[in-house]
């Protein structure tokens, strides 16, 4: 059991203004150009940081995988000559939600599976990160999929309660941060309030698959769903943004750009989507998933399938981000559903 | 899973995406679009690399792309890779001459099962550019023949003009140990041998089904008529292997492009047993004739 | 001495889109001089037809790419008229922030770009790249300063982003706009050392009076709002523009003509120059004095001169709305107003860069846009400019044939003609 | 290596023209301010009518601007064509399709009519279409008007002998990347789903709907749009925007025919062309 504590309210932004005051902090804010809405961005004082907030378009991962990344810069000189150029600046990532923690979590999985990716890793290292809890909407499916109360990859963990913030120690890290700050040891009644706030939080919660993931792995992969998948597929614009607003999804292209000196560059790393239509294409023209249902298709199966059975969990934390940004209107947990029932009629048919 | 007995390559290398440096030591322009580079790591190490496996190779500012090593691992001071020229890079790439560098990347991913191939007779099929990696095997099999059984190479080009590696073509025709089939699918004036596609030639090849590894690489379309030739010689699906080529840019199984169903290729493969693929929807050029149906 | 000389110029060149110069001398006596418009017509009018009246404004701003904040906010105020829309003080500060941009921006174009090689005696601007670096940067540095301005506010000059019926599209940070203020503080050097180069340049010998036309506003120098205004003394509100602006097609050019108390009048920097001098801020009279320009001026050549007067004034005219719109506080609740289609018609003037520039549009009660008309600068000032051209070519008769034709250039230049959008004049649909 | 491959002997001669349109494109080049210089140091632009009386007739690289209305523009380009080693058209006028085709919807004659009254004869006006659809193109750079970033891109594949094809992913992927609200959120239509990237998503980022500027994407999947924006969706946010505007099928052809009415827009083709 980790050590809990309190914030109060009032001590709730010395606490993330000395952080600030340490260096670079990265949490959830007002858009400047759309009030009301928010994303994950530098903060420049704690009055920035909004600790409750609707699940941003842009899940925290961009921290350590930024969707452009300089992988590293070269000369055209002879020999040409490569250099990296990795910032290494430590910072702090705060007011992520469990769902999102498990999707660091997973992408620490995914790239450090031999032979191990450098950047993420690399990147992961320079943050500590401080985790918050969550009031679901109607596309939030995180009980579904175990990453409800998550506590992964994050060093302190705060919940709301009356007096202000249950601040749970989960790392050396953690203590750390909290050594020069107001906190005081958590009563009983602190620890219930936290308790009720999760409970209230898993009850709020309306969407969910209607399998467990182990069990949809299976229906997936001995099922035939292509009239699921034509259906599917031909609401879908192929526009990637289910992948790239994905905490988990991890694919990328990697492009060679010059200065406009043309004696020099750099490689640079984008994030990519597999529901693109080029994704699999290769030189000579040959595409491998040149149908729109072929890659809704791989979509699913690399979530809840492939990947599930490479690390044992589904590559999906039910952050329900890809049904809000499908303005083609294909909801996750629907389709999935809908797949489900599906197969199910057809072990029962 | 093939397992493979060469250790991966050095840590330093998988784990970033910078490239080290080779040189070019020596181009031979093959045909119009193929060009044969010799190149020397600057470090002087050897890459070690198996048949079968791939570099990530690549031109500042002009990009990267897997190219399968085309020499035998059993030359060691150089390797040697056989260019296309398709795109940017690789056009690039014809432009390069000695004393020139490309930055390399590896070597990746699973090459042909060397140790269980040995003491097998050993069919290659090779379709236009797929003799380029297979060469890699060929020549390692030449030159440690007594470690296999028959030798037997067969190998398709589209016409007399596109045939790739004459010298080492001509090499392994003049070699009592090695049994070679050649066609041309459209063939000139100056052509003797056999016509059609390479399951022309293929279908006429004599062997032992329960000794015989077969190894192919080519254009996707050839590898369903391929396997159909060799099963019907009853081979075991177990003993075809295929190289299967995808887009890849990490290299290290890691950007997704190349993904087969739940396989890499560039980290299960490129090289696969039919059996491998025989199962995954994704295979399409195995199973599927032309493109899936809508 | 000439007293013979037939010049054709095909497609002038440093002028936005594609003109003529024709003009005959026969025994030292004038038989023609025309500017005819050769570019190829667009239609805008025609094909607006149909469009929803928000996509009406996206498109109107592509009427032209030097004037699109113009454009774009003349085919605004029209549309806003038309369904009853009324924009917070804010929009308003906000778009007249816009306008300053752009008029910098391409004045600065004209004056550096178009018009200075002829006083300095070069073909182009591209000699001084090597010849004059600094001269060329300190020009890029201010016709910068204009785009970004206009970007700072509508995210792209060309073509204006978020600027929409009823507002903006996004909210302002007030920190851009203060970064923004510190580089147009520091670009007053820049503009100095522009009004010293210009007060060197000799301007040709001419004059003629005619009528001024321009916007006039009761409180401050007119870009984005105002009443039609003459020189001659009259006065109208821009929905009776019609009354003004009378327009002909002649059959040289692919733009019409106009007319209103005279049979020609100008329009565009000298105009609002002359009408609306008092108004100027106090640093841009001042440069005035210092270039010798005391209105009403008479010399079409001096546009150039009253379009760097015009920059002063966008300069620290901006600095001061800066500072307003940064004083007030930028309220989201104030960026965007509900709009609703209904039917109705609607007019909206502006000052573009050039000249006096009107927008007309009827809509449906979807919001659909019924006819649609445009009024653009260049096409107003053309019959002025023919009408300079025929009293200015006997006054150079005598000069050589090339000296006639550069002179020619140089006042066809000294208009900033804008022809690619000129060319989409359209008859009014009377009723 | 001997750095970048050069496909040029000298500095490569460069010229701009421009056919109808609103010269915008060109207009943006000049916006590069410190880039240019640093371009002008690679090439020599030896014509450009707009900035410079110079002229020359022998260059290798030519921009061309707008779209092509008039029977004399073919010929112009056609010897355009015949100059230059490599073409690139500028901006969507030239690269697809941009609003100037909208007038294609209507009999040529009524057009001239409806402008020019009984003058109409003294002009000529052929349907409007860009140059790719005349000449071939080496290279195209979509965009009303062009990113600045795209057009510096293009510069630098053409002097390091590249190819550059435009992107073929749509606007959406732009505004991910760049971290953007949906405008949907906003309760706008937008055209970002089927509409062909590269803009960096500019106008999403300043809350702006994509108007699609740079035409349809290839096997963009058009006959999704008519559906999703037209009727009963589940999904909060594309309902809202379906309740407030209530457009029908037609009021989305119209907002998409504004950039891509060339070739006329033929809906059931595209939809035969989706996968
Ligand atoms: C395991 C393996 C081994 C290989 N071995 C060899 C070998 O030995 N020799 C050899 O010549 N080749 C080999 N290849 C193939 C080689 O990697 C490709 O031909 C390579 O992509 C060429 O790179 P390029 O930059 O020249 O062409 P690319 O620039 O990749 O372009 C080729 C074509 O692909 C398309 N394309 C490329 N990128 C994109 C994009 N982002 N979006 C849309 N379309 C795009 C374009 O249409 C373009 O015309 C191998 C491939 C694999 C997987
Ligand atoms: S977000 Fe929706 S429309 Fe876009 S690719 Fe994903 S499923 Fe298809
Ligand atoms: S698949 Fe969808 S719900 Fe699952 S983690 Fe990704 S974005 Fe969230
Ligand atoms: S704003 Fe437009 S382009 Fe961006 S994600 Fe939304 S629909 Fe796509």
């Amino acid at each position: 059991m980790p050590t809990e504590l309190v914030m109060t309210h009032e001590a709730v932004p010395g606490f993330f203004g000395r952080l600030i005051d340490e260096g670079p902090v990265m949490g959830p804010r007002e858009r400047a150009r759309q009030p009301g809405f928010h994303h994950f961005d530098w903060l420049d004082s704690a009055d920035d940081l909004v600790l409750e907030y609707q699940t941003t378009t842009i899940p925290p991962k961009k921290a350590f995988f930024p969707p452009r990344d300089v992988l590293f810069e070269f000369d055209l000189t002879d020999p040409p000559e490569f250099r990296a150029v990795r910032d290494a600046t430590p910072f702090t990532l705060v007011g992520v939600h469990p769902c999102d923690l498990e999707g660091l979590r997973l992408l620490d999985d995914a790239y450090a599976q031999e032979p191990a990716e450098a950047c993420w890793p690399a990147n992961r290292a320079r943050a500590r990160i401080i985790g918050v809890d969550c009031t679901p909407d109607e596309y939030c499916f995180c009980t579904s999929v175990g990453s409800c109360h998550s506590r992964a990859a994050c060093d302190l963990f705060l919940t709301p309660i009356e007096r202000g913030r249950l601040v749970e120690v989960l790392t050396g890290a953690g203590e750390e941060m909290l050594r020069v700050s107001d906190v005081t040891e958590a009563s009983d009644e602190d620890h219930a309030q936290a308790q009720q706030w999760r409970d209230d939080k898993e009850a709020a919660v309306t969407a969910g698959l209607d399998a467990s993931p182990a069990e949809f792995a299976d229906l997936l992969a001995t099922g035939d769903f292509t009239d699921i998948w034509h259906e599917i597929s031909s609401r879908c614009y192929s526009c990637g943004s289910c992948n790239t607003t994905c905490p988990t999804c991890f694919c990328f292209d990697i492009n060679d750009e010059f200065d406009l000196g043309l004696t020099g560059g750099r490689r640079v790393r984008t994030w990519d989507s597999c529901q693109l239509a080029e994704f699999a294409l290769v030189a000579g023209g040959h595409n491998f998933r040149r149908l729109r249902w072929q890659r809704v298709k791989h979509r699913w199966h690399r979530k809840f399938d492939y990947l599930y059975r490479e690390f044992g969990t589904p590559y999906c934390t039910g952050c329900g981000r890809c049904s809000r940004a499908c303005t083609a209107d294909i909801n996750i947990v629907d389709v999935s559903n809908q797949i489900i029932e599906a197969a199910r009629q057809g072990v029962q048919g | 899973m093939i397992e493979h007995d060469n250790v991966s390559p050095a840590e330093d290398i998988t784990r970033s995406y910078q490239p080290e440096l080779a040189r070019v030591i020596g181009k031979w322009q093959m045909t119009e679009l193929m060009v044969l580079l010799r190149l020397q790591t600057e470090s002087g190490e050897n890459l070690e690399h198996e048949p079968g496996q791939f570099l990530q190779v690549s031109l500042p500012g002009y990009g990267e792309a897997p190219i399968s090593f085309c020499s035998s691992p059993t030359q060691t001071d150089s390797f040697e890779l056989c260019v296309q020229a398709v795109g940017n890079l690789s056009e690039a790439m014809h432009d390069l001459r000695p004393g020139d560098f490309v930055g390399v990347r590896g070597p990746y991913g699973h090459g042909f099962p060397i140790a269980e191939m040995e003491g097998r007779d050993i069919l290659i099929v090779a379709g236009g550019i797929g003799i380029a990696p297979l060469r890699s095997l060929i020549n390692y099999i030449a030159d440690r023949r007594s470690d296999f059984g028959r030798g037997i190479v067969v190998y398709g080009a589209r016409t007399p003009s596109d045939r790739l590696f004459l010298d080492d073509v001509a090499a392994w025709d003049a070699r009592a140990d090695l049994e070679t089939y050649f066609s041309v699918d459209e063939p000139d004036d100056t052509w003797t041998g056999m016509t059609g596609v390479v399951t022309v030639p293929l279908r006429g090849v004599e062997i032992d089904p329960d000794r015989t590894t077969a190894a192919v690489v080519g254009p996707p379309v050839m590898y369903r008529y391929v396997a159909m030739e060799l099963l019907a010689k009853d081979m075991r699906e177990d003993d075809i292997l295929f190289s299967l080529e995808r887009r890849f840019k990490c290299g290290m199984g890691k950007c997704g492009h190349c993904q087969l169903n739940d396989l890499y290729v560039c980290q299960d493969g490129p090289v696969f047993r039919y059996t491998q693929l025989l199962g995954r929807s994704e295979a399409i050029e195995v199973w599927a004739p032309e493109e899936q149906k809508g | 001495m000439t007293t013979d000389a037939r010049i054709h110029v095909h497609h002038v060149t440093r002028v936005e889109g594609h003109g003529d110069i024709i003009a005959e001398i026969a025994d030292g006596v004038l038989k023609q001089a025309r500017f005819a418009i050769v570019e190829a017509p667009r239609f805008f009018e025609g094909f607006l037809r149909g469009q929803l009246y928000s996509d009406v404004t996206h498109v109107a701003s592509r009427i032209c790419g030097i004037c699109a904040c113009s454009h774009k906010c003349a085919a605004l105020k029209a549309t806003e008229v038309a369904l009853d829309v009324t924009i917070s003080p804010q929009t308003d500060l906000l778009r007249r922030l816009c306008f300053h941009g752009e008029v910098l921006s391409s004045h600065l174009l004209h004056i550096y770009f178009l018009a200075a090689p002829d006083f300095l005696g070069l073909p182009s601007v591209m000699p001084l790249i090597a010849g004059a670096p600094d001269l060329v940067k300190r020009a890029m540095r201010l016709k910068n300063i204009g785009y970004d301005l206009a970007a700072l506010v509508a995210g792209r000059h060309t073509h204006p982003i978020a600027m929409a019926v009823g507002g903006f599209t996004f909210v302002h940070d007030p920190k851009d706009m203060l970064a923004m203020r510190e580089r147009l503080v520091d670009i007053r050097e820049d503009l100095t050392a522009s009004v010293e180069l210009f007060a060197t340049v000799e301007l040709p010998d001419f004059e003629r009076p005619t009528e001024y036309v321009s916007l006039k506003h009761p409180d401050r120098y007119a870009f984005y709002d105002g009443d039609v205004f003459s020189s001659d003394g009259h006065r109208l509100p821009v929905r009776r523009y019609r009354e003004a602006v009378t327009e002909h097609v002649v059959p040289h050019s692919t733009a019409k003509h106009a007319r209103w108390n005279r049979p020609e009048y100008m329009v565009g920097a000298l105009a609002r120059f002359n009408n609306n001098y008092e108004q100027l801020h106090p640093a841009a009279q001042a440069v005035a004095e210092r270039l010798g320009m005391d209105p009403p001026v008479h010399n079409p050549f001096a546009i150039t001169v009253a379009q760097l007067i015009e920059c002063v004034h966008c300069v620290e005219d901006a600095i001061e709305l800066i500072d307003e719109v940064v004083g007030r506080g930028i309220d989201p609740a104030q960026q965007q107003v509900e709009v609703r289609p209904r039917a109705g018609q609607g007019v909206g003037a502006v000052e573009a860069p050039r000249g006096i520039l009107f927008h007309e549009y009827e809509y449906d009660e979807d919001g659909r846009c019924l006819s649609a008309n445009h009024v653009i600068p260049t096409a107003q000032n053309l019959a002025n400019l023919e009408a300079d051209m025929r009293e200015f070519v006997p006054h150079i008769a005598g000069e050589s044939t090339d000296r006639i034709t550069h002179l020619l250039e140089m006042l066809v230049r000294a208009y900033d003609p804008c022809i690619s959008c000129s060319a989409h004049m359209v008859r009014l649909p009377h009723g | 290596m001997e750095g970048p491959t050069k496909r040029f002997g000298n500095k490569p001669q460069i010229a701009f023209f421009d056919f109808a349109c609103c010269e915008g494109c060109q207009l943006s080049v000049l916006q590069l301010e410190e880039r240019l210089l640093d371009i002008l140091e690679l090439v020599d632009v030896v014509t450009w009518r707009e900035a410079m009386s110079e002229y020359s007739n022998d260059y290798d690289i030519a921009f061309c601007e707008g779209s092509i209305t008039r029977e004399q523009d073919i010929e112009r380009v056609r010897e355009i064509r015949e100059q230059a080693a490599i073409l690139v058209t500028l901006g969507s006028c030239a690269s697809g399709g941009c609003h100037n085709d909208l007038k294609n919807q209507w009999e040529m004659d009524e057009m001239l009519a409806l402008v020019y009254g009984d003058q109409a004869e003294h002009f000529d006006t052929i349907p409007s279409r860009p140059i790719t659809a005349v000449v071939e193109v080496d290279y195209k750079i979509y965009g009303c008007p062009v990113s600045l970033a795209e057009f510096v891109t293009v510069v630098k594949r053409i002097l390091t002998g590249q190819s550059y094809e435009p992107p073929n992913q749509p606007v959406c992927v732009e505004c991910k990347l760049n971290d953007h609200l949906c405008v949907l959120e906003k309760g706008e239509v937008c055209l970002g789903p089927v509409t062909r990237g590269g803009c960096d998503a500019i106008c999403t980022g300043f809350g702006d709907a994509c108007q699609g500027c740079r035409g349809l994407m290839d096997a963009a999947n058009v006959g999704a749009m008519l559906k999703a924006l037209t009727r009963e969706q589940a999904h909060a946010i594309v309902r809202k925007v379906v309740e407030r505007y209530g457009f029908t099928q037609d009021d989305i052809e119209t907002k998409l025919r504004i950039y891509n009415n060339w070739p006329e827009l033929n809906l059931e083709e595209i939809a035969a062309n989706d996968d």
